[in-house]
C-alpha cells in the first residue's frame, strides 16, 4: 500500500512535467489512479472476483461523466451499444407468470460475496420501485411501478419496452442506477419473462 | 386477515384464543412463576397448544387496563423489537408477553413485587409479522391485551 | 375535438387516476414510515454499544501485547494517549507513519510499533461475529464516544490529505461488477430510499454529516457495534464488488472524502441503527 | 466470563428507575452457521434485580429475548448514592451480578 502511494506521487510528478506548470494532476489522470488503487483494495471472495473492477465500456463512460452532464452524443451511443446487446425470446413470449415474479421482485439476494453460488438470485425491484400496494416497504430510487400496464396499456408495444428495460436499462436511458439484469447475466430469460408478468398480467397486483 | 391466524384464533369450535387459553387454564393463581426455576416446559414449546398445556392456571379476560407503550406497529427489523407493556390492572403481579408466530410462543415473564410499578420494557426478536400478546396476572387473575406488529424487509435484502 | 385536444383529455385522464391511486398509496406509506420513525425512537434508549464502548474503554487502558503496554502512548493526532476529540479529526496525516490514517489504521499502527502484535495478528479480526468479540470494535467504540458532542474537522492541509480525498471522490463514483453500481447509485441523490431506509445524499454537506456522524453504530440486524470500516465494507458487498482490505488505501481514501464532507457537524455516535 | 452489564438507575420522582444492558448472544437454537449446523440455544433463562436485599423485579425468559438484551423498569423509594444489584443466569448454568449506584 506504501508502494500506492510512491507511485502515485511518481505520477503527480511526471504529470507536472509533461504539463510544464500543472502542480495538480488532471481530472482524468485522478480517475485512473483511483481505479488503480481500488484494484489493489479488494481481496477475491466467495464468487465477487477481482474482475468485477474490470469496467466494461459503459461502466468506464458513466463512470467518467458522473459528476458532469452527460453529452448527448455519449448517451446516444451508450444506449445505442445497450439496445444491441439485448436477447430478445426467440418465441415472441413476453409473459410468464406474474406469481413467480413478485418473489423474484421480493428476492434481494444473488451475485454477493456473501451468497451462495447455488442460491436464489433476485432482481430485487422492491428496494427501489413500489409495485404490488400490498407491500408497504419499497424504496424510491426508482420511479413507482404501481399500475404498469393499466396505465400504460396491455399492448405487445410496452410488453417489449418492459422485457427490453429488464434486460438492459441502459439501451432506453443511458447510465441508468438500474442494473442490465439480462446482459449482465444477473436474471435469466424465463425470471425475465415473470417479471415481465408482473408488471403486465392484467391479473397481477400490481395492476390491481 | 392472515388465514393462519384465523385458524389459530378459531380452533376449538369457534372459540377465540382468549377463551381457549382461559379452558386451558393459564397459570396457576398465587404463584410467582418467574421466582420459581425455570418453566422448561412453558417456554419449550412449538404451538400455541402445546403451550397452553404446559401452563395451568386462572382466566385471562380481554382488559384495557393492559396498554402496549414505545412499541411500534411496524418494525424495521425483526432481530430487535422494542416492546412496552403497562398495566393500570390494580395489584398487578406479573406480566408476560408472548408472540404467536415465534417458534416458541412464550417469550418472557416478569413478576411485579409490590412496591414495583406493573410497567416493563425490553426488546425481543420476531420471526415474521405476528399477534402480540401482554399477559397480566393481577389478584390472582388473569387479563390480556393484544396488539399485532408487523415486521417489514429491510435494506438491500441481502 | 380535435385528434390533440382528444389525447390531451386522454392524459389528463390518466393523470388523474395516477393521483388518485398514488394518493391512496401514499397514505398507507406515509403511516409506515411515521412508523417506522416510532421503532427508532423506541431503540435510542438503551444502545448496546454502550456495552462496546465499556468494553473498549478497559482495552484502552489496560496494558496488551507481547510488550504489555496500554493505548497511553498511542497518538490519535491529538498526542500521546489523547482520545478526547481525536475521532473528530480523523482521518489524518501521520508523519510518522507516512500516510494518511483513519482511527482503525492507526489503532492497528500502535498495536503493532506500540505494543507488539504483528501486522496480522492486530487486523486479524475487525469485524465481529457469534462468540467472536472483535476488540477493534470496542476500541472503536470507546474512541468515538470520547468525540460526542464535538464538531467534525478534518483538514485537507497536507498533499497526502488532499490526494486522498480527490482518490475519495472519483472512488465514489466507480462503477463496476455485475450490477452496474457505484456508491453514488443510491447516495447521490436527495430524498430517496431503499426499502424503507432513507439513504443519505453523501454528496451534499447535510447529507454526509447526517451520515457520518452516526457511524460507528450498533446495528440490531447484527447484534454487533459496527465501525465506518465496516460500513465501506458491507456497502462494497451489497454492491457485488469483492472483499473491501480491511484498513486499505480505497478504505481511507472513502472515509476522507465523507468525513470531510461531514465538517462543521457535531459528531453524535456510537448510534443505534437497522 | 461473561461482560460486565450496563446499569443506570436514576430517581426519577419518588421512584428508582433502572436500565439494564446486558451482553449476551441469546442464541434461539435455530440458527445455523457457515457450514450449516445448527447453533446451539444460549440465552439467558432468569433476571432478578434487588435493592437493599429486597427483590425488586424477577424474571424468566426464552430465547426470544433480542440479543444482548434490554430491560427497564421503575421501583418505589431507592435514594441517591445506594446501590442497586442486578444478576442474571443463562441455560449454561453462567451467572453474572453487576450493581449500579442510583444517582
Amino acid at each position: 500500500m506504501r508502494k500506492n502511494i510512491l507511485l502515485w506521487a511518481g505520477a503527480v510528478a511526471v504529470a507536472a512535467a509533461v504539463v510544464g506548470c500543472a502542480t495538480a494532476p488532471t481530472d482524468v489522470e485522478v480517475s485512473r489512479r483511483a481505479a488503480a488503487v481500488l484494484k489493489d483494495s479488494f481481496n477475491a471472495k466467495g464468487q465477487a472476483g477481482l474482475d468485477r473492477l474490470d469496467q466494461d465500456e459503459t461502466q468506464r463512460l458513466c463512470t467518467q461523466y458522473a459528476n458532469k452532464p452527460l453529452p448527448k452524443d455519449v448517451a446516444e451511443m451508450i444506449e445505442k451499444l445497450n439496445l444491441a446487446s439485448i436477447k430478445w425470446p426467440a418465441d415472441g413470449k413476453w409473459l410468464g407468470d406474474w406469481k413467480n415474479g413478485e418473489k423474484i421482485a421480493q428476492e434481494g439476494r444473488g451475485k454477493q460475496f456473501s451468497d451462495d453460488p447455488k442460491g436464489p438470485v433476485g432482481g430485487n425491484c422492491y428496494a427501489c420501485h413500489q409495485l404490488a400496494p400490498q407491500e408497504v416497504s419499497f424504496g424510491t430510487i426508482g420511479p413507482s411501478l404501481y399500475q404498469f400496464g393499466k396505465l400504460r396499456g396491455y399492448t405487445d408495444e410496452i410488453r417489449k419496452y418492459a422485457y427490453g428495460k429488464v434486460w438492459n436499462a441502459d439501451a432506453y436511458s443511458a447510465c441508468s442506477n438500474m442494473p442490465r439484469f439480462g446482459h449482465s447475466q444477473i436474471l435469466s430469460e424465463q425470471q425475465i419473462r415473470d417479471l415481465v408478468a408482473l408488471l403486465m398480467d392484467p391479473e397481477s397486483p400490481v395492476n390491481k | 386477515m392472515n388465514p393462519r391466524r384465523r385458524n389459530l384464533l378459531q380452533t376449538g369450535g369457534g372459540m377465540t384464543l382468549l377463551t381457549m387459553l382461559a379452558a386451558a387454564g393459564w397459570l396457576q393463581p398465587h404463584t410467582a412463576l418467574a421466582a420459581d426455576a425455570w418453566n422448561a416446559a412453558a417456554f419449550d414449546t412449538k404451538s400455541m397448544d402445546e403451550t397452553m398445556k404446559a401452563l395451568g392456571g386462572g382466566i385471562p379476560a380481554q382488559s384495557k387496563g393492559i396498554t402496549f407503550v414505545q412499541t411500534p406497529d411496524i418494525a424495521e427489523n425483526g432481530a430487535v423489537v422494542p416492546i412496552g407493556v403497562v398495566s393500570a390492572i390494580p395489584n398487578t403481579q406479573s406480566i408476560a408477553i408472548l408472540i404467536e408466530k415465534n417458534p416458541n410462543m412464550l417469550t418472557a415473564v416478569f413478576d411485579i413485587p409490590p412496591g414495583t410499578e406493573p410497567s416493563i420494557s425490553t426488546r425481543v426478536k420476531m420471526g415474521q409479522s405476528s399477534n402480540v400478546y401482554a399477559l397480566v396476572k393481577a389478584d390472582g387473575r388473569y387479563y390480556v391485551a393484544s396488539k399485532e406488529i408487523k415486521v417489514t424487509l429491510g435494506g438491500c435484502g441481502g | 375535438m380535435n385528434i390533440m385536444t382528444r389525447r390531451a383529455s386522454v392524459r389528463v385522464a390518466i393523470a388523474a387516476v395516477v393521483v388518485g391511486a398514488a394518493a391512496t398509496v401514499a397514505l398507507a406509506q406515509t403511516s409506515a414510515v411515521e412508523e417506522i420513525e416510532k421503532y427508532r425512537a423506541a431503540l435510542q434508549d438503551g444502545n448496546p454499544a454502550d456495552l462496546w464502548e465499556a468494553r473498549g474503554e478497559d482495552l484502552w487502558k489496560s496494558p496488551r501485547g507481547p510488550k504489555k503496554v496500554s493505548f497511553a502512548t498511542c497518538d490519535l493526532g491529538q498526542g500521546p494517549g489523547v482520545v478526547k476529540g481525536a475521532y473528530a479529526q480523523l482521518p489524518k496525516y501521520f508523519a510518522d507513519a507516512g500516510r494518511v490514517m483513519d482511527l482503525e489504521t492507526r489503532l492497528v499502527y500502535c498495536m503493532v510499533t506500540q505494543q507488539g502484535y504483528t501486522d496480522a495478528d492486530a487486523r486479524k479480526n475487525p469485524f465481529g461475529g457469534p462468540g467472536q468479540k472483535s476488540d477493534i470494535e470496542a476500541l472503536v467504540a470507546y474512541v468515538t464516544s470520547q468525540s460526542r458532542g464535538v464538531k467534525m474537522n478534518v483538514a485537507l492541509d497536507h498533499p497526502k490529505e488532499k490526494e486522498a480525498f480527490a482518490l475519495g471522490e472519483k472512488m465514489f463514483v466507480f462503477r463496476g461488477g455485475p450490477h452496474d453500481f457505484s456508491c453514488a447509485t443510491c447516495h447521490a441523490e436527495t430524498g430517496k430510499r431503499i426499502r424503507l431506509q432513507d439513504l443519505p445524499n453523501l454528496m451534499t454537506v447535510a447529507g454526509a454529516q447526517k451520515a457520518y456522524t452516526t457511524w460507528p453504530a450498533y446495528r440490531v440486524s447484527q447484534g454487533e457495534m459496527r465501525t465506518f470500516q465496516w460500513r465501506l465494507n458491507d456497502c462494497f458487498r451489497q454492491q457485488r464488488f469483492p472483499d473491501l482490505i480491511f484498513t486499505s488505501d480505497a478504505s481511507i481514501a472513502l472515509t476522507m472524502y465523507l468525513a470531510h464532507n461531514a465538517n462543521g457537524a457535531a459528531f453524535n455516535a456510537p448510534a443505534i441503527k437497522r | 466470563m461473561a461482560d460486565p452489564m450496563r446499569i443506570r438507575a436514576n430517581v426519577v420522582g419518588d421512584s428508582t428507575e433502572v436500565k439494564v444492558l446486558m451482553s449476551h448472544e441469546m442464541e434461539t437454537g435455530q440458527r445455523k452457521d457457515a457450514q450449516g449446523k445448527t447453533v446451539p440455544a444460549w440465552f439467558i433463562q432468569s433476571v432478578t434485580a434487588t435493592y437493599n436485599g429486597k427483590t425488586v423485579l424477577s424474571a424468566q425468559w426464552g430465547p426470544a429475548v433480542a440479543k444482548n438484551p434490554f430491560l427497564s423498569f421503575k421501583f418505589k423509594g431507592g435514594a441517591k448514592g445506594e446501590k442497586v444489584q442486578v444478576t442474571w443466569t443463562d441455560n449454561r448454568g453462567e451467572k453474572r451480578t453487576d450493581e449500579a449506584t442510583i444517582s
